[in-house]
């Protein structure tokens, strides 16, 4: 759609969207949201990108190319889940390593659930793409 | 409560079928989207209807505060909302390849493969 | 025995490179396997002759009861000499036959595996290894009938054969799982012992029917008798295998084996007595009513067929002299029968082979071209015609011996025998005599004597029929006394002897004879006078066969017609008729009354102001959901469908689950763009199907939604303890989260979401497939959108 | 410690609530009604604001903060549904 | 002092609240009876928007909280910026597809400026001679 | 140093979104406004952005004022009978002006009264805006071009 | 153990990714595939020793205990099950060379096998509702696709009324899931059997409401498992894909479906089964008798295996349906006689997973060389491809009921048990049945094998003939590598029928099942009690 008011829009949408469907991602262990919700987010973002300019517009903000995304995304949602199993536990079992972080009392846990959540994101990110794509440029 | 959001599932599953025994692919797949929605709902509603709080541990708690609701049928319905979609996306391209391909969208004219 | 069977199998699997390798010796290399097998079993011969019973065991399916076990008596052995050897004749005989026929390896091939099973069928002593045998000569007989697969004849004849013979099968196997449960035991060598005991049995009139069943069929009874004569497509070795000693015989021998075990009642003896008798003598009517040769043979094979079928029903008489004259006379007969139709088919084959002519009435004074045959043609047709000293003479009188010694229906049993015979005479006259005396005839081909390997076998075959004739007891007594003892199921004495001095069964026999030749003299006038009865054959049992076979196929039709309609709305209305019936009935048992009346005492002002807001929403999703059904325009169902989206989200909302309501709009919104993004192809909406229609698919998914609030309302209605207080308090502690859905998520049901993003990767995988690989005509069609045939375009 | 006789803003918010739920109804019909898909739009986008707004008041009702979460989505994720629709209709308009 | 502070943030909210879900009304009511697209969109996009907005101030008034203040501010800033803009898209398709003015309308100067295919909206006679 | 201005406002934004804000979480939203802010670096443009505090504060308070003033206005139309107004599309020649500016001119005149923008012309020059009551279109371009773009340029520029 | 459980999922699953992230390099992709098929064979294997030697197995996924986590068991039936998927994804990956073209693979074919098998496979092994719900979902999707895979307008066409109403399917097991959840507040199969025992004992005026949940089951089951009357989407669209996925259809779809309700009704639903198995028997018996009358009425190679699955499916149930007879006969010949039953649906199942993919590969050879799976456009094949003609010959024997192949022995095994349990009408109609099979295979026989070649036909064409040999060894060997496996089903009848019965008891007394689950205690006042003091 050729309208500047929209681009403009989208322009300044765009970061705002992309960056909370990470704090989605990123936070929702914790509170509401989690890989699919900023996955989701995520996609809506490249998806205005690809109705307002074009769809190889939209395709060039990503840079990677989904179907690797895609496996990528998938590759590490299972692996996090085979660390548990390397570890000698039952697969998908949560395996963390703990950073102390200066100035805050409790240390960081790098989990193998954030790995699968970020999984879960880019799945669920690149996935939604695809079909969008696809289907705007039938 | 439940006897309201019962009836609700009630009406969605009948509209969903309803549609579905259309000749028309879109409705069709509208009946889906439909049944879909009336199959997350009732998961939700027959777990039951137990709070109106999230299930979320507050800040500086171990375990939720008071009632809240149960978060089973909660995860449940996000996994089949999220398959629901990639399903219904799917089906969705798959009806408008099967009318780019047969030229119609009249449900009765595609049962080459049956007869 | 064992050793026996698997030769033949494994000779069977080498013959098509035997056949490569050996060319014009191929015959005379594969017949020693059957000889082979000859001598493995004729080994036994004289213990059997003594009376013992070799029993041998090898292990299959143990915990099923089902054995690799042989049973060797005098039936059995019987049986298998007579399967082995003339089946070593056979295969010589046919490796000249078939000469130059590039089938011929596959030819042999299947024909070592029919004599294989039949080899195992008559060996076996455990009744489902036998079954197996059984079977394994239907499917080998099948492919054997259908030699000449090319003609549609064949092909029709062959699956005859397959269906009748295969449907008396299954009866069979049914009958004889029940035998064997019921006799507590799967051995033959222990069932022939258990009489009492199944006679008395529930499952005795079962048993019998089914055995019946299965017997009748494959031996060709009246009134199943039909695929035999069409089973003659089959290449002349075969048929002369097949009708003389073989496949046919199967039922007769199963009968036999079985009549110790299950005969001595009304319905087996009167069963077998009629149906053997009405076969006896229809085969040998129709056997005089055809002029081809093979087709002569062949129901003069059904009426012996029916004698022996007769025969076994008569050794359960009361009387215990008839008895024992029945059960002579089936072993003679059966010795006798096959070697003079094994004789009188090669015989057959050899004169179409030289002459390329079947039928019989353009046939004549061939002696003089093929004299050795001409001798084999005449020793075998004067055993069948029943002429002293012959051994087929024996078996005439012997069965006449035994009709004329019982008491209960002598004369009707007599004179059924005696016309049986007189007929005989008429058919051994036509195939050995016809053909060879006279004036010579002018035919396709010019006759020559065959080959050895053609003359051979009928010309042994004929001899023995006399020699056995000659030498009853030192040569046939062997034989012939284990087996009467195996089918009365008590040790006989048998004293064999041609001469009974002059009585009744020889004076008939005498009559039969001379009747015989004048009416074969007279045969072209009687055949005038028959003429019009052939028009019976139409009302026959065959008609019967293509009734049902084409009834059962047009049934299927029908039945497919009605059911795989291709009308997808027809196949979701019988799915959600079906669970609204199966699930509905089950809610229909239960009291659901406690559930109405909990509703009832809830009072509507109080009920309506707490909850007005969730009314509202619910009312948003119905009239969204009215919306989405009514709406006549698409794009306007979507919206409506997007507001039922949103009401349900608020659902969430309303209901503590923000995880679900963010979700929810989400998807909600991303498939609104894809509809968006797919219906701006699709053409405008809907044909409106007709009233009846509809309000029937109304009344059926109202029904289906009212089950469902139902259930939902059954569901709601119990207390029950959920699994879910553990999660909320290990969420933190174990998952290191405070969103307890989204531990449940990535941590405690992990599973289920790297399921669902699988999902999702094969769905985006699929949605790309189907837009970017299209068929090649159809991406060429787009990429020339001149030459469209303009269907697509018709948005 | 002075307190009212009642908790008014839990009253306030059910009254906003049915308010909301009221006009939603409303905008509801609008959506059935058309005549325009561009006048259906307009409802269903006015119907995606009435939600955040529901979630707001929600949020107070029950005196839960993370609610408001799904408001931010609403708001963000609406928008782009609305635009769908917008190039539709601008895309079936071309000849 | 603090029960006032209190009692006057409840009256606020109760305000606030009030006020929102009686502008939401309007507009649910205005987009049912204004007679033609443009005129409803007036409705919806003013009095929507506002009546949210003034929700969402209660709820930061209810908690206050840095975090609620942030976050609604955020909402309303989405709100804002994304309702004008999606009635602008809506009532510009719906203009190039075909939507007419209501019949009392005054005057149409927008009439005939977009192009048929491209959808180019031409500046009509404020349009520059230079390219 | 515009950059720098948009990262720690990313930054900041993202302390502030999650419930308490802290240091630690001001670094995190640093590093990911930072990528953010590199990864769209096609996408972001030049832009002008010194900002006037007084003139944005004036320029809210008036936009609040006139958003009210339109709610109130439109809840009269919605209330009396649709015959009281004269609506009609006017176009309303622009100043030159940036993409952002004319997309934000275009939103406040759909919050503010009476009005609301339809589209902007390709070229930019022409913002069609629906108007609820015109008595005189020509007075009606003049009150937008005073009243909204004049102000709204001072508080952009 | 840890390992060799999970493996079935997560072997497909890794390959599946690092298929993906190749997507532009095909060929990469075959080799791949392969290799994980053999792969995938040699954990099936391991997993089933392991099985037979030490008993069922399980794992809680996550660490978490059952109820809570999810558990994975792998009993005899389930681990015999992966390995004969595995066996014959193996032989459909070869034959997929050749048989599946170019433009296909390129579009993500053997990752999308890979992860049918994942679904196949993870439905087999898992002991939680709704997790099985996900495998079936998973399967069920990558089955759309793959029969949808290319395009073609009978794809479409098939792929319609397939994935409508398999969707029905899911909507009806989520909503039972939805229920089942509801009123019994579990989701875990082996304490779902706990508790339907628990009520039976405790609160027996709520067993009704466990057989409506049968009910739904059944349905939802019976769908995927296209039983009658809900099979119309299997006839529909079996034969519209590239025979190879025919194959693995057959194989596997309707496979998985039976699982499950044999599962579900030897596990959970077993309160009332003088109900809910008396209606699964009557179906059985309508499902044979109509899918075996659907098949004599077609006329196409495909169209005839596939109606025919319709029939198999009904001999598969019988052996659940049987059980029926517990409820009125309690003596030890009656038992013995269900698990012969049950052992003989295992039988049914396993030998229909090779024989009737091997009848759709065949049919792909035929059609590639013929040019069309249209009966009267076919001939000669008996005489320009004995080998060919003899394996056809192995399995439709085989798939008919002859002995001594496999199909014989699941028939007799299911008939002997009907006959113990005086089920005599189902064994009427089993036997009838095979007949009938008999006939439609003969059908096949005598009009592709047997006449003459048709005149039109391409076979005639040399550069037709060139192109349809090239490679067709690929095509050949799996199905002669399966024919060897029917043959040796017969051969080894007896090992295998003690297998299938041990597996049958596992079936039949679950608490060897429920044992080998990591139940885990929790007692719910705990957590509360800390909070109510901070
Ligand atoms: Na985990
Ligand atoms: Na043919």
């Amino acid at each position: 759609m050729s309208s500047l008011i929209l681009r403009t829009a989208i322009r300044y949408l765009f970061p705002i969207i992309v960056l909370f469907s990470i704090f989605l991602l990123l936070r929702g262990h914790d509170e509401p949201g989690g890989g699919f919700i900023g996955g989701l987010l995520g996609a809506t973002a490249f998806a205005l990108f690809a109705i307002g300019y074009s769809v190889e517009t939209s395709r060039r903000m990503l840079r990677f190319e989904l179907h690797q995304l895609m496996g990528f995304g998938l590759l590490m949602a299972t692996l996090s889940g085979v660390v548990g199993l390397i570890l000698g536990e039952p697969f998908l079992s949560s395996a963390w390593i703990e950073i102390p972080i200066p100035g805050r009392p409790e240390p960081f846990k790098l989990a193998t659930y954030l790995f699968f959540d970020i999984g879960v994101y880019l799945v669920v990110l690149s996935i939604t793409l695809m079909i969008v794509y696809a289907l705007a440029e039938e | 409560m439940e006897l309201i959001l019962a009836i609700v599932i009630g009406a969605l599953y009948a509209a969903g079928l309803y549609l579905m025994m259309r000749r028309n692919l879109v409705k069709l797949i509208i009946g889906l989207v439909l049944l879909s929605q009336a199959a997350n709902l009732l998961i939700f509603t027959a777990a039951g209807l137990r709070s109106p709080n999230a299930p979320l541990i507050p800040p500086g708690e171990k375990y939720p505060v008071g009632d809240f609701a149960d978060p089973l049928p909660q995860a449940l319905i996000l996994t089949a909302i999220v398959i629901g979609f990639g399903v219904i996306a799917f089906t969705l391209v798959l009806f408008h390849r099967a009318y780019q391909s047969t030229g119609t969208d009249d449900l009765d004219q595609m049962k080459a493969t049956d007869t | 025995m064992l050793i026996a069977v698997l030769l033949l199998f494994a000779l069977a699997l080498a013959a098509p490179l035997i056949d490569r390798a050996a060319g014009r010796w191929t015959g005379a290399v594969l017949a020693l396997g059957p000889l082979a097998a000859f001598l493995i079993i004729a080994r036994w011969l004289p213990d059997v002759a003594a009376g013992e019973t070799i029993t041998q065991v090898h292990a299959w399916a143990d915990a099923l009861d089902i054995r690799l076990s042989f049973y060797l008596d005098g039936l059995s052995l019987m049986f298998a000499l007579l399967i082995s050897g003339i089946g070593t004749l056979i295969v010589f005989y046919a490796g000249t036959y078939l000469e130059g026929d590039p089938r011929r390896g596959r030819f042999y091939a299947w024909l070592l595996i029919f004599m294989a099973s039949m080899l195992g069928l008559v060996l076996a002593d455990n009744i489902i290894s036998m079954f197996i045998f059984w079977e394994l000569t239907s499917v080998s007989s099948y492919f054997l009938i259908g030699y000449d697969h090319h003609r549609e004849s064949a092909r029709k004849s062959a699956l005859q054969a397959m269906l009748v013979t295969g449907g008396g099968g299954l009866a069979l196997l049914a009958g004889l799982i029940m035998l064997g449960v019921a006799a507590g035991s799967m051995e033959v060598s222990q069932i022939i012992n258990e009489g009492e005991v199944l006679r008395e049995h529930a499952w005795y009139l079962p048993i019998v029917i089914l055995v019946f069943a299965g017997c009748f069929t494959k031996s060709a009874q009246f009134p199943f008798h039909f695929w035999l004569p069409n089973a003659m497509e089959a290449p002349t070795p075969v048929s002369a295998y097949l009708h003389s000693s073989t496949m046919v015989k199967a039922g007769v021998y199963l009968l036999a084996r079985l009549n110790p075990a299950l005969g001595a009642t009304d319905v087996w003896l009167y069963t077998l007595v009629i149906f053997g008798g009405v076969t006896m003598l229809v085969g040998a009517y129709l056997a005089i009513r055809q002029v081809y040769l093979k087709k002569i043979l062949a129901y003069s094979t059904v009426s012996a067929l029916g004698v022996l079928v007769f025969l076994t029903g008569l050794s359960n008489v009361d009387s215990p002299e008839a008895a024992q004259y029945a059960g002579k006379a089936f072993a003679v007969f059966l010795l006798a029968h096959a070697l003079y139709k094994a004789t009188l088919f090669l015989v057959a084959g050899t004169i179409t082979h030289e002459t390329g002519e079947k039928d019989v009435t353009k046939l004549g004074g061939l002696r003089r071209k093929m004299p050795l045959t001409a001798l084999a043609a005449a020793l075998a047709g004067a055993s069948m015609a029943g002429l002293p000293p012959f051994f087929g003479f024996l078996g005439k009188e012997l069965l006449l011996d035994t009709t004329v010694k019982n008491p209960d229906w002598m004369l009707p049993l007599t004179i059924a025998a005696g016309v049986a015979g007189f007929l005989f005479v008429i058919v051994a006259l036509l195939i050995a005599v016809k053909p060879f005396w006279g004036a010579l005839k002018e035919t396709a081909q010019h006759p020559h004597e065959a080959p050895f390997a053609m003359w051979f076998g009928p010309a042994l075959l004929g001899s023995l029929s006399l020699l056995f004739g000659l030498f009853l007891n030192p040569l046939a007594r062997p034989i012939i006394e284990p087996t009467a003892s195996a089918v009365m199921g008590v040790p006989q004495e048998v004293k064999l002897a041609l001469w009974h001095g002059i009585n009744l069964p020889l004076m008939i026999s005498v009559a039969a004879v001379v009747l015989g030749i004048l009416a074969f003299l007279g045969l072209p006038i009687i055949s005038r006078i028959l003429k019009p009865f052939d028009a019976l054959n139409r009302i026959g049992p065959e008609r019967g066969y293509y009734a049902l076979f084409n009834g059962t196929l047009k049934l299927a039709s029908f039945q497919t017609r009605l059911l795989q309609s291709g009308y997808l709305r027809v196949y979701l209305f019988i799915t959600i008729t079906m669970s609204v019936g199966l699930i509905g009935w089950q809610i229909l048992q239960l009291d659901v009354l406690p559930i109405v009346d909990q509703f009832r005492e809830i009072e509507v002002v109080p009920f309506v102001i707490e909850n007005l807001y969730t009314l509202i929403v619910a009312a948003l999703i119905l009239i969204g959901t009215f919306g989405a059904v009514h709406s006549r325009s698409r794009l306007s169902a979507i919206a409506s469908l997007g507001v039922v989206g949103y009401g349900v989200a608020l659902i969430y909302i309303i209901h503590g689950a923000p995880d679900l309501a963010i979700t929810q709009f989400l998807i909600e919104t991303l498939t609104v763009i894809l509809f968006v993004l797919v219906f701006y192809h699709l053409p405008q909406f809907p044909r409106i199907s007709s009233v009846p229609a509809r309000v029937r698919d109304l009344v059926v998914s109202v029904a289906a939604g009212v089950m469902m609030t139902v259930l939902v309302l059954i569901a709601t209605n119990l207390e029950t303890e959920k699994i879910s207080d553990y999660f909320a308090e290990n969420s933190y502690e174990l998952g290191q989260g405070r969103n307890i859905v989204n531990v449940i998520l990535v941590d405690f049901r992990s599973m289920d979401t790297l399921g669902e993003i699988v999902v999702l990767v094969i769905a985006a995988v699929g949605v790309l497939a189907l837009l970017k690989l299209k068929p090649p005509r159809e991406q060429e069609r787009k990429n020339n959108p001149h030459e469209a045939d303009g269907r697509e375009e018709a948005s | 410690m002075f307190t009212l006789a009642f908790e008014i803003v839990p009253i306030a918010s059910l009254i906003t609530l049915n308010m909301l739920a009221v006009a939603m109804l409303i905008a509801m019909v609008r959506l059935l009604r058309g005549p325009s898909l561009a006048d259906r739009v307009v409802a269903l986008d006015l119907i995606a604001a009435l939600a955040v707004g529901v979630i707001t008041v929600y949020s107070i009702y029950t005196n839960q903060t993370m609610l408001l979460r799904a408001g931010i989505v609403v708001a963000l994720v609406v928008f782009v549904g609305t635009v769908a629709f917008a190039m539709y209709l601008e895309k079936r308009a071309k000849p | 002092m603090e029960e006032i502070i209190n009692w006057t943030f409840q009256v606020v909210v109760v305000f606030l609240l009030l006020a929102g879900g009686i502008f939401s009304l309007i507009a649910g009511v205005g987009i049912f009876r204004m007679p033609d697209l443009f005129t409803r969109m007036q409705a919806a996009a003013k009095t929507g928007t506002l009546g949210v907005g003034m929700l969402l101030i209660a709820l930061v008034v209810q908690f206050w909280e840095v975090g609620i203040f942030i976050r609604a501010a955020l909402v309303i800033l989405f709100l804002f910026l994304t309702a004008p803009i999606a009635a602008h898209l809506i009532a510009r398709a719906g203009y190039i597809s075909g939507e007419r003015l209501w019949r009392k309308s005054v005057c149409d100067e927008m009439k005939g400026q977009y192009d048929q295919v491209t959808h180019a909206l031409s500046s009509g006679k404020w349009k520059q001679d230079d390219p | 140093m515009k950059m720098f201005v948009a990262n720690l406002l990313l930054a900041v934004v993202w302390s502030l979104m999650s419930e308490r804000g802290t240091m630690f979480q001001l670094g995190v939203g640093f590093v990911f406004g930072y990528i953010l802010l590199w990864y769209l670096q096609p996408l972001i443009g030049h832009s002008g952005y010194f900002t006037k505090v007084l003139q944005i504060a004036r320029f809210l308070i008036f936009f609040i004022k006139e958003l009210i003033v339109a709610n109130l206005r439109v809840a009269w139309h919605v209330i009396t009978p649709a015959s009281f107004f004269k609506p009609g599309i006017i176009a309303v020649p622009l100043e030159e002006m940036s993409d952002l500016e004319a997309t934000l001119l275009a939103n406040v005149l759909t919050l503010t009264p009476g009005s609301f923008s339809v589209d902007l012309s390709t070229d930019r020059r022409v913002l069609y805006v629906h108007v609820m009551d015109v008595d005189d279109p020509d007075k009606v371009r003049r009150e937008i071009k005073e009243q909204y773009e004049k102000q709204l340029l001072e508080v952009m520029r | 153990m840890n390992w060799l459980i999970i493996s079935p999922i997560l072997l497909p699953l890794v390959l599946a990714c690092i298929m993906l992230l190749l997507w532009r390099h095909p060929v990469w992709q075959r080799w791949t595939a392969l290799g994980g098929m053999v792969a995938l064979v040699g954990c099936g294997a391991g997993l089933f020793g392991v099985v037979y030697v030490h008993g069922v197995q399980s794992e809680q996924l996550a660490g978490y205990g059952a109820p809570f986590g999810i558990t994975f068991v792998a009993d005899l039936f389930s681990s015999i099950m992966v390995l004969a998927s595995a066996i014959l994804g193996t032989a459909v990956t070869v034959y997929s060379m050749t048989n599946i073209e170019n433009r296909r693979e390129s579009f993500g074919y053997y990752p999308l096998l890979h992860l049918l098998l994942l679904g196949v496979c993870g439905a087999f092994l898992t002991g939680d509702v709704f997790n099985l719900f996900v495998f079936f979902e998973i399967m069920l999707m990558a089955s759309f696709v793959l029969l949808t895979l290319g395009g073609e307008r009978g794809q479409m066409e098939g792929a319609i009324k397939y994935v409508t109403l398999n969707l029905i399917s899911s909507a009806i097991f989520l909503a039972a899931v939805g229920i089942l959840y509801g009123m019994t507040g579990t989701l875990n199969m082996a304490d779902l059997s706990n508790q339907v025992v628990w009520i039976a004992e405790n609160r027996p005026e709520e067993l009704p409401l466990l057989t409506i949940l049968a009910m739904m089951f059944l349905i939802a089951f019976g769908v995927k498992a296209a039983m009658f009357p809900l099979f119309f989407w299997l006839p529909a669209s079996y034969h519209t894909p590239p025979p190879a996925v025919s194959a693995i259809f057959a194989a596997l779809l309707t496979k998985v479906g039976v699982y499950s309700m044999a599962r579900f009704f030897t596990l959970i639903f077993t309160h009332d089964v003088g109900t809910t198995h008396m209606i699964i028997l009557v179906l059985a018996g309508f499902g044979m008798i109509c899918g075996v009358l659907g098949a004599a009425a077609q006329n196409e190679f495909r169209r005839i295996l596939a109606f025919h699955s319709v029939s198999q499916i009904g001999y598969m149930l019988m052996g659940i349906g049987l059980i029926v007879m517990l409820a009125h006969r309690d003596d030890e010949i009656a038992h013995h006689a269900v698990q012969m039953g049950l052992a003989g649906t295992i039988i049914f199942v396993v030998h229909h997973l090779f024989v009737k993919p091997n009848l759709f590969l065949v049919s792909g050879v035929v059609e590639r060389i013929g040019g069309t799976g249209e009966l009267k456009k076919l001939g000669g094949f008996y005489k320009t491809e004995p080998l060919l003609a003899i394996m056809f010959l192995i399995s439709a024997l085989s798939l008919a009921g002859i002995p001594p192949l496999s199909g014989f022995w699941a028939k007799y095994i299911l008939v002997l048990a009907g006959l113990q349990l005086e089920q005599y009408f189902i064994v009427f109609i089993a036997l009838l049945t095979g007949l009938l099979t008999l006939y439609s295979m003969v059908k096949i026989w005598a009009a592709a094998f047997w006449t003459d070649v048709p005149d039109d036909s391409p076979v005639h064409n040399a550069a037709h003939m060139a192109h349809a040999k090239h490679g067709i060894r690929r095509m050949i060997y799996p199905i002669a590598v399966i024919a060897v496996i029917i043959v040796l089903f017969g051969v080894f009848a007896g090992p295998i029928f003690d297998v299938a019965m041990e597996a049958a008891a596992q079936m039949l007394d679950p608490s060897a099942y429920i044992e080998a689950v990591q139940f885990e205690e929790f007692s719910p006042t705990l957590g509360r009690g800390e909070e109510a003091d901070s």
